[in-house]
């Protein structure tokens, strides 16, 4: 009742979809169709590196989507959304390497445990709001971090898992070659990118965007506001387990770096970057990230260095909406 | 297993726990102060071990190793906190990435001075020898850890309970914005917890050099565990970080003994218990 | 807040007075589910609801709007609408299809929007209305669910005359039927909404009745001007 | 002693104060009245600098004081008794007097603050967690006193009161008064407002709308029934 509080600031400022005027959502869809029939175009012509970079840009744009369904569009900032992805390739690595698993069994194997992870994790960490929420996630990142890394019978510990062989699908092409699968993957998370855009301009993504900005005031209309904040966490987790599948492919070997902190941390850099609550915009922040990775490790030795550099200038000199958004806190508790 | 089995790793566990105690009472009360969630908290840990080692190899002083290493990495803590996460306030996925950028930079710089090969501080012989109890034998080093993290541990409860600027930290912890309406100088409280925050960490890693070594990633490894031991403990409170941090030094320890491969779910499975049953912490507030 | 007892009969119009601190907001977050009673029982529709969450209240026809206006600052007024819209609908939790595919809460919404004179604000997103506008669509919110029973905390708080005047006319309008608790500290607003008046001081009902009840109890004139 | 010109102050795009004039002269007590949310808590938070103006301008013995941080407000000696109490939790009663000590004067020391609350004095020990309603707003009080005040600023400091306690509070301003203390206190018990003041301003949505002395607002029944009462 104190007039005096300060009210909690607005939320993303570029958030509101085009729902209202479905020209523009036509023409955000059309202009995301562009882009990726544009890299489908580009790729038979481009040397061997930048295409592997492409893939894994794609690959690592669909985890960064999945993070942008819980941090932008619903207001969670997890810190251990490698796990949910970590889990995906880890199960991937051990069917494909120790059983020849095929795509199908995979698939359905990563993307059921994973998802089961975190159905358990947010049970644990959707009690907990603000700060408390992100400390937990971290925490229960860093168990499955410690599985990798100590569960060596199982995960071959700091070893990895190694010679993950691409599936076959009986097509004249082979995935092994990095075209064919470059396109294999630019489907996939075309299809990822279709389905979380639907999600987020649901009438449940519309209550995603509705927790962001006010919780009491969702309680007051008659949301069940926790099953809602489950909910995207269990998706999220779904859609980044998606990713770890693609990853465990893509790269063949699967390491706990896959799932260390820093790996969660930099998929958060990468939605801060692009614009939380765009999809697009994370998308393209994990790009602008896979290129800057790859790109300055060529040049330098000191590429942490200036990643670190990066973070902090992200930070400092993104327009104020790109972070704004997330000083809901505020700073004189009571 | 033998009742020695049990004492001796107990007494490990509570060495380790004296040792994370350090670095996450430090934490613990930066988050209290500040509300800032420090991912460079074991860079500090790590950068302090390196200094120590420096200084160590320079003038063979453990003693000045741990006195340069606490100096040094509270200068740089002033700097971060002066320089850069002033301009965060209440912004916490930003104070999270930038943190978080200081840690890959500070890991860089640790490489680039030190190498990538692993060291061992050496310490004084006073500190080498074993005491025996029985057949119990018990390192002295691992004893002095433990006198170390009981004399800090009672010094900050002293000067956060019984003086006037502690009272002044909690009343920050309680009201940030009222404690400035009283006329406490905030700014400079935060700037002061947050240097000592950070040579805590600091000293526990030239101590933690003595027996765990100072090596890449050590950073990021001991991260976790003051994380946990805060969340178990709840966040700012120093009670917390005692309880907290003996509970985890021992459940790592036993985990480590009983079950290697699943060290780390005997460690994390209890937090998660203790969360879903107090979302704020043991002694933590909302 | 301190044993009170209020009883509120279906279709009736009532306003709640009290100096600051007096609890009448605390007695709407208890009604609405956002603070729990630690003694005593609430009873909606001749349901006890004392312990049910506040989603679940909002579900037998509950609604509330906020006296600092609580709404989705981001989202455009249509959003806005049409979150309160599907509140109540299992359509809520649909996850397969745009929102655009379901033209009958788009309809509900403008329907709503224009009850509360803001059909031609659709488009705009929220957080560059006026606070006049805003504190509309904080009432357009809490009518869009259709509830039979509706609590104003303020609804003219920090609204110009004029802009006052309108707020009584657009809750005068509202359907008879709908049971309404409103917090209002001009009197002369609320003398023009309601017929019955709760007057609260220190968690206590003091006084209780018509409005000319209200307005010549000795105790109330104490309070208010010291007379 | 204290003075604002054309201040305005705004929480995000709101504009909660639109162009504040008023000032306090030294001894004086300047009462501010008005309904909820018309902005005097806000216009107290604009004079000690949790929120400071957009625009406008604080002027505090002498100095432009607008943009200064809290804590040199109260060093320059302005306190405030803050809406809700906001006494610290985890601060036994003697801490939360003594962190707030900074006068050199010496004017108020704990001894004189416990003997004008004495129902302090038996509770020294206890955190101020552990206290009643009335006992934190005599707390509250006896915090800002602890600054050394010359201008104190008091918000609702009998908000939610027994009426035992809102006399008790009436009896401290007064003799506060008598001591030549400076006060502005935000009020929405008349009696005890119009009791105290020298002047009266009434706020109603961001703006002062009525300036007065006592005696003549009590005798103006249209402007207290307009912005204040329920006649």
């Amino acid at each position: 009742m104190t007039n005096g509080a300060p009210r909690s600031s607005p939320g993303p400022a570029a958030a509101s979809s085009g729902l209202t005027a479905p020209a523009t959502l036509d023409r955000k869809v059309v202009a995301g169709a562009v882009v990726l029939a544009l890299a489908g175009a580009v790729a038979p012509v481009l040397p061997a590196y930048p295409l592997t970079l492409l893939t894994q840009a794609v690959i690592v744009a669909v985890l960064a989507m999945s993070l942008d369904v819980l941090l932008g569009y619903t207001g969670l900032p997890s810190l251990g959304h490698a796990a949910y992805f970590g889990i995906a390739a880890y199960t991937v690595g051990i069917l494909a390497t120790e059983r020849q698993t095929g795509l199908a069994g995979c698939l359905v194997a990563a993307l059921l445990l994973a998802t089961a992870t975190a159905a358990v994790f947010g049970f644990l960490a959707i009690r907990a709001t603000g700060t408390y929420f992100l400390m937990i996630t971290l925490a229960l990142g860093m168990v499955v971090w410690g599985l990798a890394f100590r569960w060596v019978s199982m995960t071959k510990g700091d070893n990895g898992i190694a010679g993950v062989p691409r599936p076959e699908l009986g097509l004249p092409w082979s995935l092994a070659a990095p075209l064919p699968f470059f396109y294999f993957a630019l489907l996939a998370a075309a299809l990822a990118w279709a389905a979380m855009g639907v999600l987020v301009r649901s009438p449940f993504g519309l209550g995603l965007k509705g927790i962001r900005e006010s919780e009491s005031r969702m309680r007051a209309l008659g949301y069940n506001v926790w099953l809602h904040k489950y909910l995207a966490f269990v998706i999220s987790g779904f859609f980044a387990a998606f990713a770890g599948v693609l990853w465990a492919y893509y790269n063949g070997f699967v390491g706990p770096v896959d799932v260390q902190l820093v790996t969660s941390v930099e998929t958060l850099l990468m939605v801060a970057l692009g614009g939380p609550g765009t999809l697009a915009g994370p998308a393209l922040g994990a790009a602008a990230i896979v290129f800057l990775k790859n790109f300055v490790s060529v040049y330098t030795k000191r590429w942490l260095l200036i990643l670190g550099a990066v973070y902090i200038g992200v930070i400092l000199f993104a327009p104020r909406g790109v972070l704004g958004a997330f000083s809901r806190e505020p700073h004189s508790a009571r | 297993m033998s009742a020695e089995f049990w004492i001796t790793q107990a007494f490990n566990g509570i060495s380790y726990g004296a040792l994370l105690f350090l670095l996450a009472s430090g934490l613990s009360l930066i988050f209290g102060v500040m509300r800032i969630v420090n991912l460079a908290h074991g860079s500090y840990f790590m950068l302090g071990g390196y200094v120590g080692l420096s200084v160590v190899w320079r003038t063979g002083s453990f003693l000045a190793a741990l006195v340069a290493g606490a100096v040094a990495i509270a200068l740089i803590g002033i700097g971060m906190e002066r320089l850069f996460l002033r301009r965060l306030p209440g912004q916490t996925l930003g104070q999270v990435l930038m943190t978080v950028g200081f840690a890959l930079m500070f890991q860089d710089v640790a490489l680039l001075v030190w190498g990538g090969d692993p060291y061992t501080i050496p310490v004084p012989a006073a500190l080498q020898g074993i005491v025996t109890a029985g057949t119990l034998r018990f390192p002295a080093y691992r004893i002095f850890i433990i006198v170390v993290a009981v004399l800090i541990g009672v010094g900050l409860w002293v000067v956060l309970d019984r003086t006037r600027v502690g009272a002044m930290i909690r009343a920050a912890v309680d009201d940030r914005e009222m404690a400035q309406g009283v006329g406490i100088r905030v700014p400079v409280v935060s700037l002061g917890v947050f240097a000592l925050g950070a040579a805590l960490a600091a000293l526990g890693g030239v101590i933690g050099g003595g027996f765990l070594g100072v090596y890449p990633g050590a950073d990021f490894e001991v991260l976790p565990y003051a994380f946990v031991v805060v969340i178990v403990g709840g966040l700012g409170s120093l009670p917390g970080a005692m309880v907290g941090s003996l509970l985890v030094g021992l459940l790592d320890n036993f985990g480590k003994a009983l079950f290697p491969e699943l060290s780390y779910f005997t460690l994390f499975a209890p937090m998660a218990l203790i969360l879903a049953l107090r979302p704020t912490g043991l002694f933590g507030r909302a | 807040m301190d044993d009170v007892t209020l009883a509120v009969r279906a279709g009736e119009r009532r306003a709640l007075i009290g100096p600051n601190g007096a609890g009448k907001t605390t007695l709407f977050n208890l009604i609405s589910g956002e603070l729990s009673a630690s003694a005593g029982s609430i009873t909606l529709f001749g349901r006890d609801v004392t312990r049910a969450a506040a989603h679940r209240r909002a579900a037998l026809g509950l609604a509330r709007t906020f006296q600092i206006t609580n709404v989705f600052p981001s989202l455009t007024v249509l959003e806005n609408c049409l979150l309160a819209v599907q509140a109540l609908s299992p359509v809520k939790l649909a996850m397969h299809r745009s929102l655009g595919r379901y033209p009958v809460l788009h309809t509900h919404a403008r329907a709503t929007l224009e009850a509360v004179g803001l059909a031609d604000r659709a488009g705009a997103v929220v957080k560059h209305l006026s606070h006049g506008e805003q504190r509309q669509l904080e009432i357009a919110l809490a009518l869009a669910g259709r509830p039979r029973v509706l609590l104003l905390d303020e609804p003219t708080a920090g609204l110009s005359p004029a802009e006052s005047q309108m707020m009584a006319g657009l809750i005068k309008r509202l359907d008879p039927a709908m049971t309404v608790l409103v917090i209002e500290h001009d009197m002369d607003i609320a003398l023009e909404i309601v017929r019955h008046v709760t007057v609260l001081h220190y968690g206590r009902v003091i006084a209780d009745g018509t409005r000319e009840d209200v307005r010549a109890n000795p105790l109330v004139r104490e309070i208010y001007l010291g007379a | 002693m204290l003075a604002l010109s054309d201040v305005h102050t705004y929480y995000g795009e709101s504009h909660v104060l639109q162009g504040i004039t008023l000032s306090v002269s030294p001894g004086e007590v300047v009462t501010i009245l008005g309904r909820n949310g018309m902005g005097k808590t806000t216009l107290m938070r604009s004079i000690i600098g949790f929120t400071p103006p957009r625009r406008g301008r604080v002027r505090f013995k002498g100095d432009d004081i607008t943009r200064w941080p809290p804590y040199r407000m109260v060093e320059r000696g302005m306190a405030l008794v803050p809406q809700g109490r906001r006494v610290f939790a985890s601060l036994t009663v003697r801490e939360n007097l003594e962190v707030a000590r900074h006068g050199q004067r010496g004017r108020w020391t704990l001894p004189r603050v416990l003997e004008l609350f004495p129902r302090l004095g038996d509770r020294v020990q206890n955190r101020g967690n552990k206290l009643s309603g009335g006992e934190q707003q005599m707390l509250a009080i006896g915090r800002a006193l602890m600054t050394d005040p010359d201008l104190l600023l008091m918000d609702e400091p009998t908000e939610g009161l027994a009426p035992l306690l809102v006399r008790e509070v009436g009896r401290v301003i007064a003799e506060l008064k008598r001591e030549g203390l400076s006060i502005l206190l935000v009020e929405q018990n008349l009696p005890l407002a119009l009791s105290v003041a020298d002047g009266v301003h009434i706020l109603s949505r961001g703006q002062i709308v009525h300036s007065s002395r006592p005696a003549e607002l009590m005798a103006n029944e249209e402007v207290k029934s307009r912005f204040l009462g329920v006649a």
